[in-house]
């Protein structure tokens, strides 16, 4: 009997976007649930999206967390492909009292919503998003539940 | 005693109080049959869907629609603000009074008609287009935007399928040689092969011509799969929105009131009326099987299909319908013209 | 046209075969149950509101609030209470409250016992017009049930789901009702 | 058959009017609420508002142990929520390295498989409902009643399961279940043949359904919509197959795709499958282990090792994904659930521009939206 896939082998797979100009690390999969990772500037996400873009992969989702006692937050950019196995994940930091992030909306305008309820859940604002007003919180919501010092 | 009974009845056989007594007789039976036929669809509805249906009230669920009715009595008749007050209050009666009216003309049985009249099917069509009238205008004076979209839905729908059913019906207009529903029916004696149905001697696509009659029978009553004008997954209740309590009472009574005038119609015109199918027999019996057969396949295809789209709908009857009932009408002239002239 | 003609042909025969079907159904039995007048039997793991257990023996209380449960539990609805009574060598329950109106039936406190002290009740019909009836307090309950029928239910008891973590053991037969064929 | 020029200049501030689909409309199956600006019946622009169910769950996922939250994953997608449940379980598994028994991983795709089955029936029931036929509703629940019933035989509950355990099953399942699936399955393939004589083949049915609302690959990947989205339009793309998870690499099964990117390719997929979750399930009881159904050795207080772990499973409509952000304490430092009704549902504004209202909602029928799935 073949046992589960979570005891496979550790095994890190070559980089199969080592062209790109993008400093990835090869992850084990197996035990991370990812193969590419990569952390880069907050001003380069846009141009990663695009590079990413242009290999064809899709955005999974976008996301925040908040590294109180750094005083940072990190943005996390999950992509995928459509084809293949390959899971891409792109993370900036930014300063937590100024959490500024350009979008990426215009390279993939599905990141529209996952913008927006980034920012409602940690205050992250996305530098030139269209629409950025609550997405799931209440319409006049100016608090950011995921934000470590949240209480309610 | 039976003397004064007898007076009475000759009485009451004389035109006016004729006229009365079979008004009064078709409001009962229009009203009995509207509340009822709801309980036929929603109990035809259960078994159906392979489940009972109304049971609670009374026996098999027969007294439910006593308790819808005073359910609806009882609530509140709301007028939305803004709303034009008078044609929102006088569209469901412009809905349900044409459809009394014309089940006059209707011969249930021999020389059993309110009004025997020459004309009886002119009258009928005449009336039939104000319910739409009824329809567009309490969608209209009810100001919300569901009631108007479906109000002008309503309008495209039956002034499309007003022409092929005027055109089957000018076939059959044409093939009988009168427009007097008892006589219509007469001709239709002696079996069913009798049967305008089935005289495909007169025109060979007769039973299609009963197709498209009954088709737009169901389009002109908004019946699904036609009825785009309640269409509840886009417009809630369409022109029906904001009618509470008896207002939207009276516009459902009036639907049902239609499908009832609608499959009578379509009895006397090509199912042989009260004419029984062995040639032997023939009463008021046959006529209500018949029509009551024709209500329960309306019933039967509201449950079994989707809606229609709404340019499907419109192609269905300029592009399909209209074309054929044409080519009906041409070849029952010249099939007239040809054999039986 | 000819693809108009056949496409017309074929759409009349779906309708057909669609009206067909439902007739079809139309005379067969009904598959509902009607329910306020005949209800449906709880399958034996069925996740009702929790009770406590009554040890078959002594017919009192299994549980000796060792407050797993209070812990385990992810919407903090239980409130347990213990004491040791004079005599007794090891703690026992006086006070047991669930609030039910905060639980989500998920069943960790089941799962976090580890003595078999609670266990799910068959009780489905819970509706009810007054929320104090869902602060529920077990450990009165059991004290009536325990008044109420003095002899201890062994056979009750047994019908406690086995801990999930324990190796499974044959289960009792369960009233899953085989699907028919009904089409 | 799609209309696509309006008739007078669309768009034209004079010329349109707004309405609202929802919060509380027959259409929308939840509360979900679409701000459509109209022309006429042509949709302008179509701006679907979200947030009415929001829970916040992310946020209950930092407040309580990973045992404590598992739950709360029966609660995102009520209609699929053994996948759910299987895609936290199987983060927490992958971060921890705990090796769940074969039996447990067996019993759950053959779980996952019928509630996935499930979740499509009632969206086919409801998907005709949208489109005004009401008796399929009926037949695809009784249907799904027998799964329930199962399902309810061993989990307890009949929608939120939480069946799945970090390194396991919460129970073994009984002969009775097995034997109960097998007849299932069985009378399972009859009733597609019915569904597809009485709806698919319905010429009105297809009428409504070819041709609307078509959405490419390109937009598919642009969106990051996944599942029957994705694969209604030509796109292979299964994380059962292309990121394979659990036992599914040993089961032999089809990945229906259909190029055509309308709505009936996506109705297609999603009734394609059922069959082939049927096929999965017999292999599944055919092959299925004995033993344990619950790892050795799962510590009572599970700390995960600091770091960040995803996992991906397909959910009956598309790709859920959980990521793990641990801080080597008790309870996670952050839990991100990716739902797939999010990415599918945002395509809807661009993909619904220019539609007719009716069509426009069959197309938001065929995108299967859970609203507590997207607002979560």
């Amino acid at each position: 009997m073949e046992s589960a896939p979570t005891a496979v082998a550790s095994q890190v797979l070559p980089n199969p976007l080592a062209h790109l100009p993008i400093p990835f690390q090869a992850v084990d999969y197996a035990a991370k649930g990812y193969h590419l990772d990569a952390t880069v500037n907050p001003d380069q996400v846009v141009a990663m999206a695009a590079q990413l873009d242009k290999e064809g992969l899709a955005l999974d989702t976008i996301t925040g967390v908040d590294w109180m006692a750094q005083g940072q937050m990190e943005v996390i950019y999950d992509y995928f492909h459509p084809a293949k196995a390959l899971r891409v994940v792109v993370r900036t930091r930014i300063p937590r009292d100024n959490p500024e992030v350009p979008t990426i909306q215009s390279v993939f305008p599905g990141a529209n919503w996952h913008e927006r309820e980034t920012h409602d859940f940690f205050g992250i604002r996305f530098l030139g998003h269209p629409n950025l007003t609550p997405f799931l919180l209440p319409e006049d919501a100016t608090y950011h539940p995921l934000r470590k010092d949240f209480t309610s | 005693m039976t003397q004064a009974i007898a007076n009475l009845l000759k009485l009451l056989a004389t035109e006016p109080y004729r006229l009365l007594l079979f008004l009064v007789c078709m409001l009962a039976f229009v009203g009995l049959n509207a509340a009822y036929l709801v309980w036929v669809e929603r109990k035809g509805a259960g078994r159906f869907q392979r489940r009972p249906g109304p049971t609670e009230v009374g026996p098999a669920g027969l007294l439910q629609p006593v308790a819808d009715a005073v359910k609806l009595m009882s609530k509140q008749l709301i007028v939305p603000a803004g709303a034009d007050t008078t044609l929102f209050r006088v569209a469901p009666l412009l809905m349900m009074s044409p459809a009394l009216m014309s089940l006059a003309v209707i011969p249930w049985g021999q020389g059993l008609a309110a009004r025997n009249i020459n004309v009886g099917l002119l009258m009928i069509f005449a009336f039939g287009s104000i319910n739409v009238m009824a329809i567009m205008l309490g969608g209209w004076s009810s100001r919300n935007k569901y009631a108007i979209i479906s109000a002008a839905r309503v309008v495209s729908q039956n002034v499309a399928y007003e022409i092929p059913m005027l055109l089957v019906v000018i076939t059959m207009i044409m093939v009988t040689g009168t427009m007097n529903l008892s006589e219509i029916v007469q001709q239709q004696a002696g079996g069913f092969w009798h049967w305008n149905l089935f005289r495909v001697w007169l025109n060979p696509l007769m039973p299609v011509t009963f197709l498209i009659f009954f088709i737009c029978m169901l389009a002109e009553t908004n019946r699904a799969p036609f009825d785009m004008t309640e269409a509840e997954s886009e417009l809630v209740a369409g022109a029906y929105t904001e009618y509470a309590g008896m207002g939207f009472g009276v516009f459902f009574m009036a639907e049902y009131a239609n499908i009832l005038l609608g499959c009578a119609l379509g009895t006397a015109l090509f199912l042989g009326g009260w004419q029984s199918p062995f040639g032997v027999l023939s009463g008021v019996i046959w006529f209500l099987l018949k029509m009551y057969f024709l209500v329960f396949s309306v019933v039967w295809i509201r449950w079994t299909f989707p809606r229609t789209q709404f340019y499907g709908l419109l192609n269905l009857s300029w592009k399909i319908l209209i074309p054929v009932s044409l080519f009906t009408l041409v070849l029952s002239s010249a099939m007239m013209k040809l054999f039986h002239a | 046209m000819k693809n108009s003609l056949k496409e017309l042909v074929t759409g009349f025969n779906s309708l057909v075969i669609g009206m067909k079907i439902t007739l079809g159904q139309f005379f067969k039995p009904t598959v509902t149950v009607h329910y306020p007048h005949e209800s449906l039997k709880m399958p034996k793991r069925f996740r009702g509101h929790i009770e406590l257990v009554r040890d078959p023996t002594t017919g009192k209380a299994v549980c000796f609030a060792c407050k797993l449960c209070e812990r385990a539990c992810p919407s903090d609805c239980i409130i347990v209470e213990g004491a040791k009574l004079d005599g007794a060598k090891k703690r026992s329950v006086t006070q047991y409250m669930l609030d039910f109106t905060k639980c989500s039936l998920c069943g960790s406190c089941v799962e976090a016992c580890r003595d078999g002290a609670i266990r799910f009740s068959r009780e489905f019909n819970l509706a009810s017009t007054n929320k104090e009836d869902y602060i529920m307090d077990l450990f009165k309950r059991l004290q009536d049930e325990a008044k109420a029928n003095p002899e201890p239910q062994a056979k009750a008891a047994a019908a406690s789901p086995a801990p999930p973590n324990a190796v499974p053991k044959a289960e009792s037969a369960q009233p899953v009702s085989p699907p028919q064929s009904k089409n | 058959m799609i209309v696509k020029e309006p008739i007078s200049t669309p768009g034209a501030p004079n010329e349109t009017f707004v309405i609202n689909i929802g919060p509380q409309h027959p259409a929308t199956h939840g509360v979900l609420r679409v701000k459509m600006t109209m022309d006429g019946e042509y949709i302008v622009r179509a701006e679907p508002v979200c947030g009415y169910i929001h829970r916040m769950q992310e946020k209950m996922g930092e407040n309580r142990t990973y045992a404590q939250f598992l739950p709360n994953t029966s609660r995102i997608d009520y209609l699929s929520a053994m996948t759910y449940t299987h895609g936290f379980v199987g983060a927490v598994e992958r971060a921890a390295k705990l090796q769940v028994p074969p039996r447990a991983e067996y019993i759950r795709v053959i779980t996952s498989e019928l509630n996935r089955i499930s979740s499509h029936l009632v969206w086919w029931g409801a998907f005709l409902l949208d489109l005004g036929g009401f008796t399929p509703l009926l037949y695809a629940f009784d249907d799904r009643e027998k799964i329930l019933d199962l399902l309810e035989g061993i989990t307890g509950s009949r929608l939120t399961y939480s069946y799945y355990r970090i390194g396991g099953l919460y129970n073994d399942v009984d002969d009775d279940f097995i034997k109960g699936t097998r007849a299932f399955v069985a009378q399972m393939r009859p009733r597609l043949r019915m569904y597809r004589s009485l709806v698919t083949e319905n010429i009105i049915f297809r009428k409504r359904l070819i041709g609307i609302g078509p959405i490419s690959k390109e937009m598919c990947r642009k969106y990051g919509a996944t599942g029957p989205v994705i694969r209604g339009s030509g796109v292979p793309y299964d994380v059962r197959r292309v990121e394979p998870y659990s036992v599914y690499p040993e089961f032999d099964f089809i990945i229906p795709t259909f190029e055509e990117g309308d709505s009936m390719a996506r109705y297609l997929v999603r009734m394609e499958e059922i069959a082939q979750c049927l096929r999965i399930i017999e292999q599944a009881l055919d092959k299925l282990p004995s033993g344990p159904v619950m790892a050795e050795k799962v510590p009572r207080v599970l700390k995960l090792p600091a770091g960040d772990y995803c996992y991906a499973v397909e959910a009956a409509r598309g790709r859920f994904a959980v990521r793990i952000v641990s801080d080597n304490k008790e309870i996670p430092y952050r839990v991100k659930l990716r739902t797939p009704s999010l990415s599918n549902l945002s395509l809807f504004e661009e993909a619904s521009q220019g539609m007719l209202l009716p069509d426009a909602l069959a197309l938001m029928g065929s995108l299967d939206l859970v609203i507590p799935d997207i607002d979560r």
